[in-house]
């Protein structure tokens, strides 16, 4: 395992932070396409 | 344009035209800070310029959907789009109408509420100096931004969110000339820095603005 | 000689074009009254030609600052007078015709025609619905324009008012003005001649410039 | 078929479809290993494990910029050539500015905690990307607020410019305001050296990662405004009078 010193806190907070940000962006990019593209498709069904 | 000016002057002083609400703001802004500092007068001098900038531009904010919302519902505005005045004039003519009812008021009862703050009287000069030079850019700046929401039901949230950004260089500005003033530095660069963007602002910015207006008149 | 040309004209709303390949020419003394459905785009075209809106094909023929405009919505200021009120839209006009850029003798001849006379220094916020037409109406004699381009110009108009306001366009029209109107009553205009837009309704998928979202998308 | 008869939206889905999975394993691959690495460097000689951060800051805050400036071009394109994806990739690309804007301003505060004893310092770079959010914050906020999809892209370009100025300006506005103490780009393993390669590496294949993860995302949220675009429009043809 990686040594972080005293700064342990510091650094993955930082990486934490960032991932649940970029998850978050990618999971919600990723949903509402897939929202997007049923509606669509259902849309694009019943005409 | 000389008689939209005066119509739109006449508008903000008779009944219903909210002329001396932005300034009745600035005084309660002003006299609740104390409130929220603290009485101690050490602790209010060196606040009291950036105060007062804060107050004027957030009176100034309060009136600046009127800018264009009211001509807009009553149809005035697709008649003045008709009218053989160009749209980028009726923008600047009530941009100035808006400075002249607002701004400069602000302007003249800023010292005044300055002696409620603690603000040194070396100060004062610079304070009335810097917001006349800097207030026609937040009303100018405003128009832009009443331009861009002038259709939408509920524009006034989203017009400070969209105006607020556009203050910051008018605000660092303006701040700055008083704190050089009152620290014996030189004001004259951030007072310079505020009247190139004034000049700019006031001479671009129309343009934008009645770009925005089109688009919302269509 | 021909005050407006269209030719070819396409014009939309909400991003879908409403009519298209629409022709016509309104010669001087003469009105044009466009009939068909609710919703078929009487008001866009309207808009279109008051150049309010670009149009999406086609072209529009007419000298600068032709159109005099009236919708719906009056422009009235409730704060100002019924003089006060017509007296501006004149010098925004620039005073009608030949009483020296003052616009008081249009002003009183326009209050005249439409039967306010009594009211004149009353606020406008007193006018009753019909009056404020009237006012509204009132307003197309002082812009001193050839081109009126009315949308249902006569809502909320009792009888008698209509067939003031069938005199005023006639007027206009004998003095060598033209009309360009979207209106269901009939205002017994011996000049005037009908287009109804029903065939020029818009098919969809036609066009390869599309009119917005909803076209580039469809 | 017959529906799509408009080229652009319909190339740009079959195009962008294509390229997807490759900028998605792309994005990924560089990402994951730029920061893997990164996170496995050897401390700074000054800021200890700190340096780590870097990995994640800097990429961020590249892209915040450069996010800006690709949704200026696409508004200049949209108001110019009305192209009509390019208005949807300006307000696509919008949401990833904004939290990249706030992974760098996240990863800044935190890497400044134990450097300068606080949360929070009004350092001028930091506080240029707090104006930049806010910048983001009307831009998509002006999005979502208007219902006509020409009026929105109009209005957002119209505002994406003047914005971009006064970005600018305020960047400027900022550093007469306060001279600041961020740290340059001198990381170090010994005194003395410039960034070393120790860094360096993994910092371009970080910066990589991030780059190729916008295009990523971009594609899929462009994606998903045609989409929401097309049923906007079949809805609107269908209930036209």
């Amino acid at each position: 395992m990686i040594e972080l010193g005293k700064y342990a806190g510091t650094v993955l907070a930082a990486y934490g932070i960032s991932a649940v940000l970029l998850v978050g962006l990618v999971w919600h990019s990723v949903a509402a396409n897939a929202r997007a593209r049923r509606d669509l498709e259902r849309q694009e069904g019943d005409g | 344009m000389l008689p939209l000016l005066r119509r739109d002057l006449t508008l903000a002083t008779r009944a219903g035209g909210g002329f001396g609400l932005a300034v009745a703001f600035f005084l309660i802004l002003c006299a609740l800070v104390p409130f929220g500092v603290g009485p101690d007068s050490a602790a209010l001098r060196p606040i009291a310029p950036g105060i007062l900038w804060l107050g004027a531009l957030l009176a100034c904010l309060l009136s600046l959907d009127r800018i264009f919302a009211l001509d807009h519902e009553d149809g005035s505005l697709d008649l003045l789009a008709t009218a053989p005045i160009p749209l980028e004039g009726v923008v600047a003519v009530k941009a100035l109408a808006h400075w002249l009812t607002t701004g400069l008021p602000l302007v003249a009862a800023a010292p005044l509420f300055g002696l409620l703050l603690q603000l040194p009287a070396a100060a004062t000069p610079w304070l009335l100096a810097s917001l006349v030079i800097g207030t026609p850019a937040l009303s100018m700046l405003g128009a832009f931004g009443a331009a861009i929401t002038v259709g939408l039901r509920r524009g006034g949230l989203l017009l400070s969110l969209l105006v607020l950004p556009l203050y910051v260089p008018t605000l660092i500005f303006g701040t700055e000339a008083i704190r050089r003033g009152l620290e014996g530095g030189s004001p004259a660069t951030p007072l310079l820095f505020l009247g190139g963007i004034s000049a700019a602002v006031v001479a671009l910015v129309p343009f934008a603005a009645a770009a925005a207006l089109r688009v919302n008149l269509r | 000689m021909s005050l407006l040309a269209v030719e070819d004209l396409a014009v939309a709303r909400g991003g879908l074009r409403a009519v298209e390949g629409v022709s016509f020419v309104l010669e001087a003394g003469r009105a044009l009254i466009l009939r068909g459905p609710n919703g078929i785009g009487k008001t866009t075209l309207l808009r279109t030609v008051a150049g309010l809106q670009p149009p999406v094909a086609g072209r529009i023929i007419m000298d600068d600052d032709a159109v005099a405009y009236a919708a719906h919505a009056d422009g009235l200021k409730h704060a100002l007078g019924v003089a006060e009120n017509l007296a501006f839209w004149a010098r925004i006009f620039d005073g009608g015709s030949g009483d020296g850029g003052d616009g008081v003798g249009a002003v009183g001849r326009a209050l005249a025609a439409m039967d306010l006379m009594a009211l004149a220094d009353r606020p406008a916020a007193a006018l009753s619905a019909g009056q404020k037409r009237r006012l509204g109406l009132a307003r197309l004699l002082v812009t001193g324009r050839p081109l009126w381009v009315l949308d249902e110009p006569t809502v909320s108009l009792d009888a008698a008012s209509v067939a003031r306001f069938g005199a005023a366009i006639r007027a206009h029209l004998a003095a060598g003005g033209s009309a360009l109107m979207a209106t269901h009553i009939d205002l017994g205009l011996a000049e005037a001649r009908d287009l109804d837009l029903t065939p020029f309704r818009a098919r969809p998928g036609r066009s390869h410039r599309p009119a917005g979202f909803n076209e580039a998308f469809a | 078929m017959s529906i799509w008869e408009y080229a652009n939206p319909v190339k740009f889905m079959r195009a962008s479809g294509a390229i997807l999975p490759w900028a998605v394993a792309g994005a990924v691959a560089c990402t994951l290993g730029g920061v893997a690495w990164g996170f496995l460097t050897p401390d700074d000689y000054r800021q200890g494990a700190t340096v780590k951060i870097v990995f994640l800051h800097v990429p961020a805050a590249m892209m915040a910029i450069n996010i800006w400036v690709m949704m200026l071009a696409a508004s200049l394109i949209w108001l110019i050539r009305r192209h009509h994806v390019s208005a949807l990739a300006a307000r696509a690309a919008a949401p990833i500015g904004a939290v990249m804007t706030l992974i760098a301003l996240a990863t800044g505060a935190i890497w400044g905690q134990p450097m300068w004893g606080t949360w929070w310092e009004w350092d001028p770079r930091l506080t240029s990307f707090l104006i930049l959010f806010l910048f983001y914050a009307g831009y998509i906020a002006l999005w979502s607020a208007i219902e006509d999809p020409d009026s929105a892209a109009d209005l957002t370009g119209v505002l994406c410019l003047v914005g971009s100025v006064f970005a600018l300006l305020s960047r400027y506005a900022v550093l007469f305001w306060n001279q600041g103490l961020h740290q340059g780009a001198s990381l170090s393993v010994a005194p003395g050296e410039r960034m070393s390669a120790v860094y360096r590496y993994p910092l371009y294949l970080s910066m990589l990662g991030f780059l190729l993860l916008f295009l990523a995302l971009l594609l899929i949220r462009t994606r998903t405004e045609i989409r929401r675009r097309r049923l906007a429009a079949l809805i609107a043809r269908e209930t036209r009078p």
